[in-house]
């Protein structure tokens, strides 16, 4: 067997465990060897204990993927084995920690994998070392996997310096010195695996799709951001809290999501591109001042990252089954959604969002989810000169002889919108129905034939933003990815994207031949360019994380166009390639099965 | 106080008329906030504010219509949310004078979770609330500053609940600059709201705005009749105590009510902790990012 | 001529000019002597000054349509005259408050009209009474009216007897003289109208929709209300609380509409029946809520009031543009939406929401329209006795062996529910995926196989809630009214009901058969049976007081079927027969000219 | 006080471990919440309430997860609306004994303001907050009761807000009975929670319990060094203006930080203007209109 160029690999124990840093070794050993890592964070709303697990593919090509059965094993907790030994791979390899899972009762789990447990204290003590804690058994597995998956051990080092350096070079020695214990003596006491995983060594980015989503809206042009902290959201908070001294933006944890997208509304009429973020529950206390953004044409762009519903639901897991809150509010106003694919895509529709919503004066939802957000990923790389920062029609200065009407009547429909402070401009930004001016309407003069009149004109100005982002070519259809004279057609959105590339791949070893139809733009959705999509395409089949077709019901009241065949999984994991391949085939077989399970 | 946070320094007064706006209040005749509007145009006036550098932010209710009254910028939010909206604006271009107004139901009722966080926050806001004890747009429902017993539209049989002190509430919240007034005193409202909009720091101003059309308890007489000047009575306003003692007094309803400023303390604003960005407003600031911090960003994921 | 036996009627004036209680006065006089009345109430967000009118059809059957233009006309301020003169049927008569308006500037509008301007002032003087107020000129101005229509003047005294005499036999005799001088002044001095206003004597109850729905909800077994005021929903608070004390209601204004929906859902839990209710903005804050009761399987009815969006938009105005926000919230959860069309409706359907809540354990929705809740209609009768409480599965005891299980799977997915307070069978009400027993399992087990499986069923339990009540035949299908072979179908919900009335009779006589789709039950929409209905019809067109046409994208989002063809309006009065008309006339002009207004 | 508001009749005591819940808490070893839990089932085995007749009411965050792990009947609300949910509970069953919980971002933070309301409103319910100054559940960014500078993950930086004080704020917000425990002294905490339970009004105790994952600030140890007993050293708790200087001298940070039973007062509780209603309670009322009770209603309308 010539040898292969790729793995995956699981690091699991409990909350506490340091899963979190083990993998940060491996992965930036990786992505500085320039080899590709996707790795799912499995774990639970608990602060200690529980299972977390961290899973890992590793390859020279971008992975999309990570995986069902993983080749390597760390086991750091005495309550994994029973979860994670039956998943491992026939011939696979298991690392786990001595001081805390037993050997007997690992090895009986299962006889057709391999075990080494490592034993921090006996090791340390007999290499001599001191302070050691038990928590740095972690380095140690850590240095068991960089050599039994053949890596570059130096490049650990290196990056272990450059973690621990603030901490005094002592405990780099220390460090050092752990991971080799673990690394040499897996090298002696091992069966090697015939992998040879190669990087360019061009290092890549190794970060989380919130970090995208931070780094997209600052190189936007973000200089402000008010949130209450909510999972999945919560790391854009956290990455752009860091940049707030470095990068002069206001970034403020509020006392809750009523009052951040008000603080972002205030913010975006003042004159300063503003933006919150939030998960489906944050987002319902914010749907009332959506509306006020869309009647007020105040731009402002709210992340929203789905997990499980509904309610408080399941608040570490994914799903995709908000899309008719995006599209709530009372009454009709308009509003941009958009649903980045991938990490890259985060940080390039994150800046994007930013844009329309200047251009537009209106509220942009930026939609991701679960898996998106918290999950880390190899970039090649990031680039912000693609990045053009469009303030649409923002005026600094009035010299007219004309008083200034905030929301005159164009013929693109959108207002010269004139900054705050400019002198001879003094308007306001209301959230009653208004005549140009910005005058209300809806109050001692409402029903009487000239505010009727007006209600019309201005409603219809608003709503027009709608079709004008479409003529103006703002606004994309789906994409449609492969060969286009394939039997199936997977329709998908957000981090789903990734997960159709590798069943593609799989099906396409089969002798199957699908594409792929990806919806970035949610709303609105270019109907005819979609329809001619849809036509082209044979049995199309949605996969979605839900079990109600939140995108498909959208698809639906946007074009007329309904999806009859559907791949759903609601259990809270992501899909891979693999899972999308069984339920196709389970189709055939009964067809409604998933939903009636 | 640093240079780059708003600098009060005295400017030639303008004349009121200048900040008339251009639509008429539709308030009802006699009703209480024409006097907060008045005041407060006299008060940027003899302040010499120039009128584009001034925000009036309100929420929604007959006393949060005023910004539409007024000739600054200004923005009308949503019910409760004046606040919000306020402190998002005011960080965004802190050399503008900022001033948050709305109604009682406004701040104290839906809102009151933001007036606390604001209290302790104590950014450069002056917040004035026009306390009519009723919910006057909605056409006289209970509010949270109506006495017990009394009978809304919504109390038929009386209302079971025990008014909110916004001024032991204020003073409970680490508030800095909290005071009362009248409307039928305007003299002392021109005098308090100058002191709060040079106060450096978070000012909440509860002024008595009687309603005439849906409040005949808390009417003008009533108010003229039970409030007295409580500065005039040689209260110390340092003392934080001693404006608890004086404010709880309304509780009991024994004693006359008191007008003036309670408290006023010294402890730096919130824009100080943002010194770093603030030192020019935020909305001159330069967008995005150079092409060198863009390779410093994508280096610490490498 | 013969006599005509309808009419229609305004009062016109400014707000405080005691427009409402001369239309009582009317309207308690029409209903007493058992005619049909339907008054549309046109005001303003604003307390004194504006333009307030109330326009009335009266007539012997049950009106449907408030008319165009009126016949007779009461002024009352001096700024009404330039706003409804204009409006005034030609050869229609003016009575007007003279101490206002002046003769000269009155007349000169137009000549076609019969101007009688009444003096309070100098009348009463004349007639020697005392204490008389400026205001009762409301009074006088009735008499005048009551005369014209050729109505019975004893029945307004006797109302005016009944609702005065808490005031004292004084002010009851003062108003009598008053009315009397208007009614006897109006005998002597006007052309009597060929008027033939017969009622059947049967005294009817005069009420607006939000009477009815309050009527109908305390009918239903409503215990708790609990609400924040806002137009249009406000009345209902109002109403409800007068009834606390006599029928032990526990009604309660709270902080917010976060609260409202909470407390009710507190109540619900504990074991009452209990509703909340708001208008748009409101329910914007309620959303996050309403997925706690589709979560925790809470029996809860919620009352949306439509008015005038986006954000603040047009309190006091119609817009039946909500659809969308009442499906929204975070994930997915059963709920059941259902909107009146008329004042019975508004009673009955209050009165079912609180069984479906409470059979199926889920939120309901009771949408209304401003239009529907704010006017006044007479009604022959609301039956009591058609009201059946039904409780589901609602248990007081708990005497099993085995420890209770708040959400056990069953046959139908509905898990009996124990009252607290019962003996042994202590459990959580959950906002958190959860077990059969109300144990949380997104927490510490959150993607542990188990819990991987528990989410897949007890979300698909909740879920199939929704197919179960199509099954059991609890949710209807639209209905359709009028001849099945008519060359257009209107379809409509709402309120909107009663101008399809109207609008059929006027296309019928001019030759055009007509008839009508409506929807009453807005989520879920039986699927078959409703494509089944528009299989019939030929032309479909929807009528919807709104702008993007709500409804249509819900039936398209539920059913597949799209309705092309569309007359809107967003002006914020209601439709009329009359406009419905003329708008399908210019549609075979010009057809895309109201969207483009 | 009427009969039919609930009574508080000495009954024999119970064993607290009727009242272990059949879930073990997930929380981290050592932490504060263990502690509130293990009192609050010893006081209500120590006074005698069956478990049936309780609720216990939380929104989310870590301390909120409290209901899962106790044998009584319970919500387990949305983040911020306890007491909102336990409010309709209680009106709706009055008889049962209501205690909310959850912790300072459910409370002081998202839910400040359904709590500012409930304290004057003074339903007869108990409201203990898990104060750990930090928000624990989505893994340690400041909270409400963060103090100043506190670096934590949102403000990498240091908060730049002055925290809240929960007792001074209560007190300025109209509440009967206000206290402030430590789960580093059980005896204290069950004898606060038993007074509050038995307190005939809303009763708010603050109950420092130590995060020891995000917060190394607010430790056990940090509070076992620096509070004292209050109503040992001889407070009054009827004084209100000695409950506020006792309890403003934390937001100076000079003096020991005070526990104790700071304030109670016997004003009647909000079941009192129900006494009508409530004399059954509402869950057992017969539902629906009489046919004469709906002749009458319908006359009104006619
Ligand atoms: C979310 C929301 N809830 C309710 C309302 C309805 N509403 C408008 S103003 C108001 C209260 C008005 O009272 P207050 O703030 O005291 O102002 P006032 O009219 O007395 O000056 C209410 C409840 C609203 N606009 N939005
Ligand atoms: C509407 C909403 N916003 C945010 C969250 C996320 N969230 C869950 S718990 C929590 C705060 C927890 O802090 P605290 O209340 O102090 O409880 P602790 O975990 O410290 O006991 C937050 C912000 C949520 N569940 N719902
Ligand atoms: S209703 Fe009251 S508060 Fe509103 S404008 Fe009239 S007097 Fe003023
Ligand atoms: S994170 Fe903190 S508050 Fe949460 S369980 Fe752990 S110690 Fe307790
Ligand atoms: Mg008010
Ligand atoms: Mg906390």
């Amino acid at each position: 067997m010539a040898n292969k160029n790729n793995v995956i690999v699981r690091i699991a124990g409990a909350a506490g465990d340091g899963i979190q840093s083990t993998g940060e070794l491996l992965g930036k050993t990786c992505s500085r060897m320039g080899l590709h890592v996707l790795a799912y964070n499995s774990f639970q709303s608990a602060i200690r204990g529980g299972h977390v697990w961290l899973q890992m593919a590793i390859g020279p090509e971008k992975q999309t993927d990570h995986g069902e059965e993983p080749e390597v094993v760390l086991l750091f907790s005495k309550t994994s084995p029973p979860v994670h030994v039956p998943d491992v791979k026939s011939g696979g390899t298991v690392f786990y920690n001595a001081a805390t899972i037993k050997k007997e009762e690992i090895e009986s789990i299962r006889s057709d994998v391999n075990y080494y447990g490592l034993d921090l204290k006996a090791m340390a003590d007999a290499a001599k070392l001191t302070e050691v804690n038990s928590v740095m058994i972690n380095v140690m597995l850590a240095g068991a996997m960089v050599q039994t998956l053949n890596l570059d051990g130096k490049v650990t080092l290196e990056f272990i310096k450059h973690k621990f350096l603030k901490k005094g070079e002592k405990v780099v020695e220390l460090n050092h010195a752990i991971f080799n214990l673990g690394f040499e003596w897996t090298k002696a006491n091992t069966k090697p695996l015939n992998l040879n995983l190669k990087g360019n060594n061009i290092p890549k980015l190794f970060m989380s799709g919130n970090d995208a989503i931070g780094m997209g809206l600052v190189a936007g042009g973000l200089k402000f951001y008010a949130a209450y902290p909510m999972s999945p959201a919560t790391g854009i908070l956290h990455y752009v809290s860091t940049l707030a001294q470095s990068d002069k933006l206001i970034i403020k944890q509020v006392e809750d999501e009523l009052a951040a997208i008000n603080w972002a509304i205030g913010a975006g009429t003042a004159g300063v591109r503003a933006a919150t973020g939030t998960a489906g529950g944050g987002f319902c206390l914010m749907v009332e001042a959506l509306g006020f953004a869309g009647m007020g044409e105040v731009p402002l762009v709210t992340v929203l990252v789905q997990r499980g519903g509904p309610s408080t639901g399941v608040p570490t897991k994914i799903e995709q089954a908000d899309i008719n809150l995006a599209m709530g509010g009372n009454g009709d106003f308009p509003r941009f959604i958009v649903a980045p694919k991938d990490l890259e895509d985060c940080f390039y529709q994150s800046a994007r969002a930013l844009n329309i919503a200047e251009k537009y004066q209106l509220p942009v939802i930026l939609i991701s989810d679960f898996f998106l957000s918290e999950h880390f990923e190899t970039v090649d790389d990031l680039d912000f000169s693609k990045i053009k920062i469009e303030r649409g029609k923002l005026l600094t200065e009035w010299n007219s002889s004309e008083k200034y009407k905030r929301y005159a009547y164009t013929d693109d429909d959108i207002s010269p919108r004139v900054r705050p402070g400019t002198p001879g401009a003094m308007h306001l930004t209301i959230s009653d129905e208004h005549n140009e001016y910005g005058h209300l309407m809806s109050d001692i003069e409402a029903g009487l034939p000239h505010a009727r009149a007006e209600r019309i004109k201005m409603h219809a100005k608003r709503m027009r933003k709608v079709q004008l982002m479409i003529d103006n070519g703002d606004v994309k259809p789906p994409t449609l990815e492969g060969d286009t004279n394939a039997q199936i057609t997977f329709v998908t959105w957000g981090s789903t994207y990734g997960y159709i590339k590798s069943a593609m791949k799989l099906l396409e070893k089969e002798g199957t031949k699908a594409n792929h139809l990806h919806f970035t733009d949610i709303y609105p959705i270019p109907r005819e360019q979609t329809l001619a999509l849809f036509k082209k395409c044979k049995r199309i089949i949605s996969v979605e994380a839900n079990m109600c077709n939140s995108l498909c019901r959208q698809i639906l009241a946007e074009t007329g166009f309904e999806i009859t065949e559907h791949i759903n999984r609601w259990d809270g994991e992501p899909f891979t390639g693999e899972y999308i391949v069984n339920e196709l085939k389970k189709k055939s077989i009964v067809d409604k099965q998933l939903v009636n399970a | 106080m640093t240079a780059n946070i708003i600098d009060r320094k005295e400017r030639p007064a303008l004349d009121p008329k200048d900040f008339k706006g251009d639509v008429h209040p539709d308030w009802c005749p006699g009703c209480g906030d024409f006097g907060v509007l008045n005041c407060l145009q006299r008060v940027f006036a003899e302040l010499g504010i120039p009128k584009h550098e001034i925000a009036v932010i309100s929420g929604i209710g007959c006393s949060s219509n005023l910004p539409g009254f007024i000739n600054t910028y200004g923005m009308h939010t949503l019910h409760g949310r004046s606040l919000p909206n306020a402190q998002g604006f005011k960080l965004s271009h802190h050399d503008m004078t900022v001033v948050a107004v709305g109604g009682d139901g406004d701040g104290y009722g839906i809102g009151v979770g933001h007036f606390i966080h604001a209290l302790r926050r104590n950014m450069d806001l002056t917040y004035i609330v026009m306390n009519n004890s009723i919910y006057g747009l909605t056409t006289g429902q209970t509010s949270p500053t109506s006495a017990i017993g009394m009978k809304t539209k919504s109390t038929p049989f009386g209302n079971p609940e025990a008014p909110l002190n916004p001024i032991t509430l204020a003073l409970g919240s680490g508030a800095s600059f909290v005071a009362r007034a009248f409307t039928g005193n305007p003299k002392q409202v021109v005098e308090i709201y100058k002191a709060a909009i040079k106060h450096k720091g978070f000012a909440i101003i509860d002024t008595f705005s009687p309603c005439v059309t849906f409040n005949k308890v808390n009417t003008a007489k009533y108010y003229k009749d039970n409030t007295y000047d409580l500065n005039a009575a040689g209260h110390d306003t340092s003392n934080i105590e001693a404006a608890f003692t004086l404010a709880i007094k309304d509780t009991y309803g024994t004693d006359r009510i008191a007008c003036g400023i309670f408290y006023q303390s010294e402890r730096p604003c919130y824009e100080e902790s943002e010194k770093n960005t603030l030192s020019t407003p935020v909305v001159d600031h330069q967008l995005g990012i150079s092409p060198e911090r863009a390779k410093e960003l994508k280096a610490t994921f490498q």
